[in-house]
């Protein structure tokens, strides 16, 4: 499968700089990273956020969702009786089942993860660096009771691990920084953020390339972040 | 020797003080919980339990931390917002947690159970919960090396077991049952279905080997069992099944 | 992007010089036969093929090593009593071999497919075959450190595939089959059904996720399950079960 | 499973020493390992002598025989239209299916081996030293093509590996040695030699427990293996 992703993949990533003025809504932004997603891939979605992209891939893209408990094609959370304790997601809600799936235990669940089998994982985070490191599970506050799930295999998992997030706290702080100082779920494991703002392409060397902004200018967006390094995408 | 007990009490009576006992379950789905239930009646203290989660609201496991019977839990995922017993328990400093990332859990026992003496994770590495661990850069790759977890017991929840011992599971219900299983000293099963027939082979999950004891328990997992055979039996699809993706129920909004 | 190709030629079109290919079976039982003729007609050459054996007689992998396409065989028993081509090629010092107990085989396959870096194996501790490699004493036991063995391909034959890919495979012809699917960054399966419907979730053994190309063969495979079907629906034993223990045998004698 | 089978062993193990005059034929040395496995046990009979033990494992026991190439519960030999190529044992021979038999993969089947899930694998062997190194995988012989299979597997996987062999070559060699000349297969892994002269139970001490002898005396069996130290069982 990975020849096909990969080219599709990077079609997308290599489209030129464009941007809007108003930032882009919740579901906006879903359709953006749905839009991105090649079809006949295989993804997982992470819990919360990063669910609502699935209301965006259109039944043509043969686009097969992985949860992490064990089952690959599961479809859209189960009303009525269609609700079984025994079909959960991994945010344990109860889904439904499309034609086409199977059932695995968590051992081989995991393998198919962290084996990088599946194309893509869209995860909400608390911070990035432009480096690609992740936090996303823990704030780090004193007296915490820590708790990481499947965090930290999800986000070095996937042939691409996608992050969809504001590009600020409610309160104005950045989530883009040079490095994370919040506890790591991953290092260097984030190829793209798709934020409220700006989409951005990262990369190893810390040169991050914005593909899109939404309700910033490019000048604003380095004002904001003056330890980090962007460049215009195409340009 | 497989033996088929006919009470949870009965299954769970080998598993003395100081135990370390394999939970399944991810949420309700495969989750013990009348052997759980079996445990905390049985009086046993002092445990080590693996399971994904550290209980919720006011059952089973949850039931076990509260009552300070569970010295030690391995598990991913405390803290939730129903966690109450646990969250006491470990800000009063009477239980120890050791947090283990989902998919390191499930690989580390899985490696107890085929021998291997631990194995490279990339999973963790360069995070907190790899602190102190021995890393390894191989190809260009970071890697943690993770330890074999091993129970004395096993607690799961399989739907049917065949005269063998054969297990099959139920939809994600199967989750961490298989591998604690092969996890385990002593596989402590309870069954919706007690069969008189043997499984398919092809179709058998848990092959008897890893199988100790089992109880049959009927619980909601049959009733939907029922339902879905029914269904299919008169030409429906399982009720299970999608009649639409997301996509389609969002366009229509 | 899963594809179903009409021929086993197309099937194996992308083999290129020097790919390592994994190609499934233990004897005839899961050997894609009509796939590696098929690879042996593509022209491909100076690959490394990993396979329990080395080849057997005037057919199928034998062949590929007697026309030297083979540079390295990784394998766990390749000196069989109609292995000649291989015996030719290594005395010769033509083919490379890498030679490796058959359950460190199938782990390190299984390690790639699972992300895993290394593994601490008991198997071979104080051999020959652990000559060169890091041992390591954990808990008591010594064990060798043995790293992953990925295939750019994978060749291998299920039973049936589903419109999604997913596959089940036929009593032990199951063999080697899912591991080196995972292993593979391209996995190329024969099956002797293309089925319409999808298979029944519990049952699929390899997930469509680890497949890339189907191609439907019919094979002696085909002939033994219909017929196995067929005894089933006129109420009879399947044809492969066994009538007496091997002890009942015995005392007939 | 564990505790009844140790348990049983044991027992057997405990037994006191006794003799007969004559060696014991192939037939009556399977017999006597037959009635060594434990009822319940998983068992894996290695190829060619080890596989006639089967003969002697009566239903009532529920032994289930193990075959690493991804099979339990394996009946005899396949005869007439019982012969599916798709179901065959470790030596490539058709077998059959018996009730309670499940399928899986090479990975799981050797998981299952190397976890120590098996009660009893049964062996031959060529050498095997006081302490329980096992050679069976080669002769040494130099330009000999080398093969292991799942001997090296075998050898270490069950909870207890048993070796059924002649206690000497047809040429009068030894082959329980202070310690092995050939390559070996796996280190201080046997538990016990069944041989044709005599039954003798190992330790990691190397003192060898001898529980019967057939067609040789004790003295003899001394006097031929002069740096092993041999104690007669129950004394």
């Amino acid at each position: 499968m990975s020849e096909m992703t990969e080219q599709t993949t990077e079609t997308a990533g290599a489209q030129a700089f464009r941007s809007t003025d108003a930032p882009l809504t919740q579901d906006e932004l879903a359709r953006v990273i749905a839009d991105d997603i090649a079809p006949g891939s295989f993804v997982n979605l992470g819990i919360g956020q990063p669910t609502t992209v699935s209301n965006y891939l259109s039944p043509e893209k043969k686009v097969t969702l992985h949860t992490e408990n064990g089952m690959l094609g599961f479809g859209p959370e189960a009303t009525g009786d269609q609700v079984d304790e025994d079909l959960i997601n991994a945010g344990k809600i109860p889904v439904t089942e499309l034609p086409g799936a199977s059932y695995f235990h968590h051992a081989d669940s995991f393998a198919m993860m962290r084996g990088g089998h599946l194309d893509v994982c869209v995860l909400g985070a608390y911070q990035v660096s432009a480096t690609g490191d992740l936090a996303n599970w823990s704030t780090g506050k004193p007296g915490a009771i820590p708790a990481v799930g499947g965090a930290m295999d999800l986000a070095i998992g996937a042939k691409d691990t996608y992050v969809m997030m504001d590009l600020f706290t409610k309160k104005g702080d950045r989530k883009l920084l040079a490095e994370c100082t919040f506890p790591l779920t991953g290092v260097g494991c984030v190829s793209r953020i798709y934020s409220d703002k700006a989409v951005l392409l990262l990369d190893p060397s810390g040169v991050v390339t914005v593909r899109e902004l939404h309700g910033i200018t490019f000048e604003e967006l380095q004002e904001k972040h003056p330890d980090v390094r962007f460049e215009k995408a195409g340009a | 020797m497989l033996e088929f007990v006919d009470t949870a009490a009965e299954a769970v009576s080998r598993i003395t003080d100081g135990a370390t006992v394999l939970i399944g379950g991810f949420g309700n789905a495969g989750q013990p919980m009348e052997l759980i239930d079996a445990l905390m009646e049985s009086g046993a203290t002092g445990l080590t339990v693996v399971n994904n989660n550290a209980g919720q609201a006011d059952a089973g496991l949850a039931l076990l931390i509260k009552e300070r019977r569970v010295a030690k839990i391995i598990c991913s995922f405390p803290r939730q917002s129903d966690s109450w017993h646990f969250d006491e328990a470990y800000r009063a400093g009477e239980i120890e947690l050791e947090l283990v990332p989902q998919g390191n859990l499930a690989e580390r026992m899985r490696a107890a159970g085929a021998g291997i003496g631990g194995f490279f994770s990339p999973t963790g590495y360069g995070t907190q919960l790899a602190e102190g661990k021995e890393v390894r850069e191989i190809d260009g790759k970071h890697y943690v090396l993770e330890s074999p977890i091993r129970g004395d017991f096993a607690l799961i929840k399989a739907y049917a077991a065949d005269p063998y011992g054969n297990l099959v599971y139920r939809k994600t219900a199967r989750n961490f049952g298989p591998v604690m299983a092969t996890a385990a000293a002593h596989t402590i099963v309870q069954v919706d279905e007690v069969l008189d027939d043997p499984l398919n082979p092809e179709h058998v999950v848990t092959p008897g080997i890893y199988v100790d004891t089992v109880v049959g328990i009927p619980t909601e997992s049959g009733v939907k069992e029922r339902a879905e055979r029914e269904a299919l039996a008169a030409g429906k699809p399982k009720p299970c099944m999608a009649t639409k993706t997301a996509a389609e129920l969002a366009a229509e909004k």
